[in-house]
């Protein structure tokens, strides 16, 4: 199978306008992937799924992930005057990579036996609701896979048929896998070893009747 | 034709019902409380906390170093940490736990504790008979009720158990070994400084002593 | 006054034993005039009643033990010696269950169903004989008294699946409509063979023209010969979805409509029901032994010293047996597939097994050496020609053949 | 192409949401009468759990399906975010219940993919074997199940456990667990195999070749069984693809994929096994691909029981307390016995994954579901969900 270099050169050439972003992957499976942006996210997919060096007819995988904001120092010498003089100064400058929210595509060719090339759909801030499309119409095998990311991490995905929440139930508000979600204090309680959920469910409830 | 592989699955079938009396591999029930299966050596139910000797207590090889109760999937250990310290088998000063509980309710048997646990101290239970009236207090086990005997873990996982007690007392008679150097070589320093001592008076020392070498039992 | 009473009982058990007539003779002169027609009636009502009701509880523990040792189970072993009490226990633990009504049902008709089922179940045996001299109610039309009485099951069937207001309650007894007023017709197609073989409709008679050995070893039954056979197959399948067993147990189908028409049914009311299938499957096993194995006429010449009630009896269980077999064995059909095999595969057959009969019944006149061979073979081949022709029809409709499977490597 | 022309050409399959026309042929039923909608589940007798069908009927006949999911949903993901890398593996015994082996097996090789752990080749034969022995549970649970559902009062069942009982006898003595086997760990296996158990296991597949006859003798060609699963729920090969139908399914539609030939993740390149396939895509080719594969499953077990090395069984660079893995992702699958079972780890560094996400058959295969029923009747309806072999524990997780 060609690199992700090669796909994405191919990739580039087909669809100029598009904003291609590799991503590297520091572990043994060296798995590199690339994001996509929402504007060609589905014609990008359905190319992927034609093209006849590729035929990515098969999307496995598709899961959320759920980045918060990250705060990186990075410790640069810089040349300063001080005191009139110029001097070499490490400076510690610090930078926030806002937070978003990631739906990740494992695709591979059944035909062909090759894969994985992986696509990911960045949302642009970790607001519930924000939006990527679906690649649903493309991959059927997405649609409850979509449709989970939608319950449990609160991605919308336009243009999916039918997104409703999957495993958790109607009318549920919160989406569990988000990394700042708080579990509910408010479910039946039997007395474990484990009181720090008694103890929880004391503290929500004080906070309920302080105002 | 229509009705052969009815009437060929009806041959099967009355073959079963015939072989079933006199077919110990088609009948293979057995009838519970009367007759048992014996448990498997590698069987696992609930863990238990082993000690040596006679006075549970004294001898719980647990350290209280809390690793099976970080390590725990579903957090079912709960350990206190006791403030004044026991010797352990090779007669170091260890941790002793103050409380040691295991909701067994919540256990799911994986074994991850045995696995982890340094101390060789925490091992699965086979005994599954565990029936009881009591659904809180009496699923909690304590550190007593946890607490068995060595010879109990030879009993049910004989080879395991051989394999541990061996492991132990290689590394007690490596202690012992060490101590035991460690003092022939700090007599030996002694008596060499006494030496050196004596000797310094008339020339100064040459050659500095080295301690004997130490014999590692392999492992 | 006492001893006659006593003399009495004892020549009615007497006869009832050595299968002599008017059993009931025996006791009935000696009781006052008043009392007669009462104790007839409750002699013969009471030990249908007695032993169709224990026998019901012998086959719950008799399925569940064979089923059990089908499936390489033990079955039923804890309730007394050998899980002999089982039964027991069972009618116990569903007696002191909770009757549950729905809310949303309809009350009366969720009460009267099951009773409607159980009583013309049972008023269904009054014409069976049972032994050479023991018939409850010889009627000369009992055969249609028979089949009378069992379609009226179905309208309960109808109104236990409708008043429940549920969807699965419902869908069972439609269902079970569709399914007992279709088998309903082979079913007396097959018999009607019979019948006109006999030409009587009295159970009674039927079994006496099965009477005597053929080369003086093999019994005069109607099963041994082509058209009886065939008949008796088609009358076997009929009965068993006549009786709602599998693989015909649609309207319950546990897989697919959690127990259909039963779903609401719970306690002392389902075990009316429960009582009432048993019940029918016995008398229409019982009708099948009546009309093609012979009634109660032994197998074999010189054991007609056993009571002959034993060889109705013997024979009955065997038909239950067989019943309880093909339970273990074979999966359930789907509902259009049911009436297909209905309507197109045993009321043709059944049809053509009435040319069979008859053409059984005029070539009785040959006479040369083999005539009856030459029949035998005859009639096996008018109705096994269109055996195989509607079989491979039935099946062949769809294309279903045993697959070859490709492999890659 | 052009982009614009790719964006309007139609989806391969109607992703039409309302009810969706009846197909041709199947309706005859306008009389006027009324749907019936039946919740069937999530306490239903056969589906297979607590899952729910939302079924909308005419008569007998299927217009309308929707499954609902989450009455089993436990958040597995969730509680593997905050575990450490090593408390995950009991909590994937529980994913599909019946396949502990094999979650085990797909687990370790995400970890192993993500760490570069290499498991010795013992341990490798013995994860064949164990994954083997595994797709026979499995295979021999779901015809069983399969029949029970199509009617078959608990006799293919019960002769499906018993055998059954006879591996999970062997996953006792060697895990300590019948179903629960948490045996494998990254880099290799947790104990070595116990004093003969090759042999037992070797016995045990021996027997597997004759119950397996008995069992095709038992069902396989009953006019009924023939009757009710030929040309039903029939799933396309086109459609089974891009609906990710992955396993004994996808195989049963003609489609030749298998990990274990795709992937040759393990030392699956040494077997020279053969993969079924099926023509027709019915629960008939469903059914009867299992049975084939477990054939061959066999004749794997045969030849890796007798290659089987002798050596270390676990990684010596394989640390079980203070695993911490670099940062990075990866995404490893195999071959499990319902289909294609993936595990997505990215690791921050810290003992705990940072996103941990399992790949659920069970759940993916039952994307087609409402396609498969349309038009059948609910009887069918219960037979194509069970063909589809679904764990509750899976699919909801």
């Amino acid at each position: 199978m060609e690199t992700l270099e090669q796909i994405q050169a191919r990739l580039t050439a087909e669809f100029p306008a598009a904003r291609l972003e590799r991503v590297a992957n520091e572990s043994a499976a060296g798995q590199p992937s690339l994001v996509v942006d929402h504007a060609h996210g589905q014609a990008i997919a359905r190319w992927l799924r034609d093209d006849p060096a590729l035929r990515l007819d098969y999307c496995s995988n598709v899961t959320g992930v759920d980045w918060l904001p990250l705060e990186t120092s990075t410790k640069t010498r810089v040349k300063k005057v001080v005191d009139g003089v110029e001097k070499e100064v490490e400076e510690t400058v610090k930078s926030v990579r806002p937070g978003y929210l990631e739906a990740v595509y494992h695709l591979y060719s059944m035909s062909l036996r090759h894969g994985p090339v992986i696509l990911r759909l960045r949302t642009a801030d970790r607001a519930v609701g924000a939006p990527v499309p679906s690649l649903t119409p493309v991959w059927r095998g997405a649609e409850f896979q979509e449709r989970e990311i939608y319950d449990l991490f609160g991605i919308v995905f336009e243009g999916h048929p039918d997104l409703r929440r999957l495993l958790m139930w109607e009318g549920y508000q919160d989406h569990p896998m988000r990394k700042d979600y708080a579990e509910p204090d408010d479910y039946e309680y039997e007395p474990t070893p484990h009181d720090e959920v008694l103890e929880k469910a004391g503290k929500h409830a004080a906070a309920e009747v302080r105002p | 034709m229509l009705g052969e592989g009815i009437i060929k699955g009806m041959a099967e079938t009355a073959r079963n019902f015939l072989g079933s009396y006199h077919d110990a591999a088609r009948l293979t029930t057995v009838e519970f409380p009367e007759d048992k299966i014996p448990a498997k050596e590698s069987a696992r139910n609930f863990p238990f906390l082993v000690h040596d000797g006679e006075d549970a207590m004294q001898g719980l090889r647990c350290v209280a170093c809390q690793i099976c109760e970080k390590e725990c999937p579903p957090k079912c250990i709960f350990i206190i940490k006791d403030t004044n310290k026991k010797p352990d088998y090779v007669g170091k000063l260890q941790f002793q736990p103050k409380v040691f509980d295991i909701d067994v309710s919540v256990c799911m048997s994986c074994q991850i504790c045995v696995e982890v646990c340094p101390f060789d101290a925490i091992k699965m239970d086979t005994d599954f008979e565990l029936g009881g009236s009591d659904r809180f207090g009496g699923l909690l086990l304590n550190k007593r009720r946890l607490a068995k005997p060595n010879s109990y873990y030879h009993t049910i996982h004989p080879t395991e158990a051989a394999e541990v007690d061996g492991r132990l007392a290689a590394e007690k008679a490596k202690v012992e070994a060490k101590a035991k150097a460690d003092a022939e070589a700090k007599a030996k320093a002694a008596a060499a400084a006494a030496a050196a001592k004596a000797a310094a008076q008339t020339t100064p020392p040459v050659v500095a002593s080295t301690p004997a070498a130490v014999v590692t039992p392999a492992k | 006054m006492i001893a006659d009473l006593l003399n009495g009982i004892g020549l009615l058990l007497w006869r009832v034993v050595s299968d002599q007539p008017d059993a009931k003779g025996a006791l009935l002169p000696v009781l006052p005039a008043v009392l007669q027609p009462v104790v007839s009636a409750v002699l013969s009502v009471a030990p249908i009643i007695g032993v169709f009701a224990s026998l019901f509880a012998l086959t719950t523990l008799l399925e569940r033990k064979g089923l059990g040792r089908i499936q390489n189970r033990l079955g039923p072993n804890r309730v007394g010696p050998f899980g002999i009490l089982q039964p027991a226990a069972d009618g116990l633990k569903m007696l002191t269950k909770e009757d549950i009504i729905p809310r949303s049902a309809d009350k009366v008709v969720h009460f009267l169903a099951p009773v409607c089922l159980a009583v013309p179940t049972l008023l269904a045996f009054a014409v069976l004989p049972y032994g050479r001299n023991l018939v409850p109610l010889d009627l000369d039309a009992g055969l249609l008294f028979f089949f009378a009485v069992g379609a009226s099951t179905e309208l309960s069937i109808f109104m236990a699946g409708w008043s429940s207001r549920n969807k699965y309650s419902l869908l069972g007894a439609m269902r079970a409509i569709a399914q007992m007023i279709s088998y309903e017709i082979p079913l007396i197609v097959s018999s009607v063979t019979v019948v006109m073989m006999t030409g009587t409709l009295s159970p009674m008679h039927i079994v006496e023209h099965q009477a005597g050995f053929i080369w003086g070893f093999i019994p005069h039954w109607y099963v041994l010969t082509p058209w009886g056979f065939a008949g008796f197959v088609i009358f076997t399948i009929a009965s068993l979805a006549e009786s709602n067993r599998s693989p015909f147990d649609l309207p319950e189908a546990e897989s697919e409509l959690i127990a259909g028409h039963l779903t609401e049914y719970s306690g002392f009311k389902y075990a009316l029901f429960f009582l009432a299938e048993y019940l029918g499957m016995f008398a229409i096993s019982g009708l099948g032994v009546t009309l093609f194995l012979g009634g109660w006429h032994a197998p074999l010449p010189g054991l007609e010293w056993i009571p002959s009630f034993v060889w109705f009896f013997g024979k009955l269980v065997s038909m239950v047996f067989l019943f309880i077999w093909i339970r273990g064995t074979v999966p359930r059909l789907r509902v259009d597939q049911l009436l297909n095999l209905a309507w197109k595969f045993l009321l043709p057959l059944a049809l053509i097994n009435l040319v069979v009969a008859a053409v059984w019944h005029f070539t009785a006149v040959w006479t040369f050496p083999g005539a009856l061979v030459v029949r035998w073979l005859l009639g096996a081949a008018l109705i096994g020609g269109p055996y195989v022709l509607l079989g491979s029809a039935l099946s062949g409709a769809k294309k279903n053949t045993l697959r070859v499977y490709r492999y890659a490597t | 192409m052009s982009e614009s022309e790719l964006l309007s050409a139609p989806a391969p399959t109607a992703m039409n949401y309302e009810i969706r026309p009846k197909p041709a042929g199947t309706s005859d039923a306008e009389v006027g009468g009324e749907l019936l909608e039946v919740a069937m589940g999530p306490h239903h007798p056969s589906t297979h759990g607590v899952f729910r069908m939302d079924v909308v009927l005419d008569g007998e006949q299927v217009v309308k399906l929707k499954p609902v999911f989450g009455y089993l949903h436990r958040n597995h993901e969730k509680i593997a975010e905050n575990t450490t890398y090593l408390a995950s593996m009991p909590y994937t015994d529980r994913l599909d219940y019946l396949c502990s082996m094999t979650n085990n097996w797909a687990y370790a090789l995400s970890v192993e993919r993500l760490t570069g752990l290499i498991p010795p080749e013992r341990a490798e034969y013995i994860r064949v074997i164990t994954a083997e022995l595994t797709r026979l549970v499995n295979h021999t649970c779901l015809i069983g199940f399969l029949l029970q559902d199509m009617g078959a009062l608990g006799t293919p069942l019960m002769y499906a456990f018993r055998q059954r009982e006879l591996i999970l006898d062997l996953f006792e003595s060697l895990s300590g667990s019948r179903m629960m086997c948490n045996y494998m760990r990254f880099g290799g296996c947790r104990a070595d195999l116990p004093a003969g158990w090759l042999e037992q296991a070797a016995q045990v597949v021996g027997g597997y070749g004759q119950f397996l006859d008995e069992f095709q003798a038992l069902i396989s060609e009953n006019e009924i069984l023939v009757a009710r699963s030929q040309g039903v729920g029939v799933l396309p090969a086109e459609l089974a693809i891009n609906s990710s139908i992955t396993g004994p399914m996808l195989r049963a539609s003609g489609v030749n994929f298998d990990l274990r030939k795709a992937d040759r993740y393990g030392i699956y390149d040494r077997f020279p096994f053969r993969v079924p396939l099926g023509d027709h895509g019915d629960v008939y080719d469903r059914y009867m691909i299992r049975l084939l594969e477990m054939r061959e499953s066999v004749k794997i077990l045969e030849q890796a029981l007798r290659e089987i090395p002798a050596g270390p069984i676990i990684d010596p660079k394989a640390k079980i307390r203070g695993f911490r893995p670099k940062a990075g992702e990866a995404y490893g699958r195999i071959e499990c016995p319902k289909g294609e079972l993936g595990f997505y780890l990215i690791s921050d560094g810290s003992p705990n994954p940072y996103r941990y996400r399992v790949r659920p058959p069970s759940l993916i295969n039952l994307t087609v579901l409402e396609d498969m029923c349309l038009g059948q009747t609910v009887a069918d309806a219960v037979i194509i969900l069970g063909s589809v072999d679904i764990v509750l524990g899976e699919v909801d997780r």
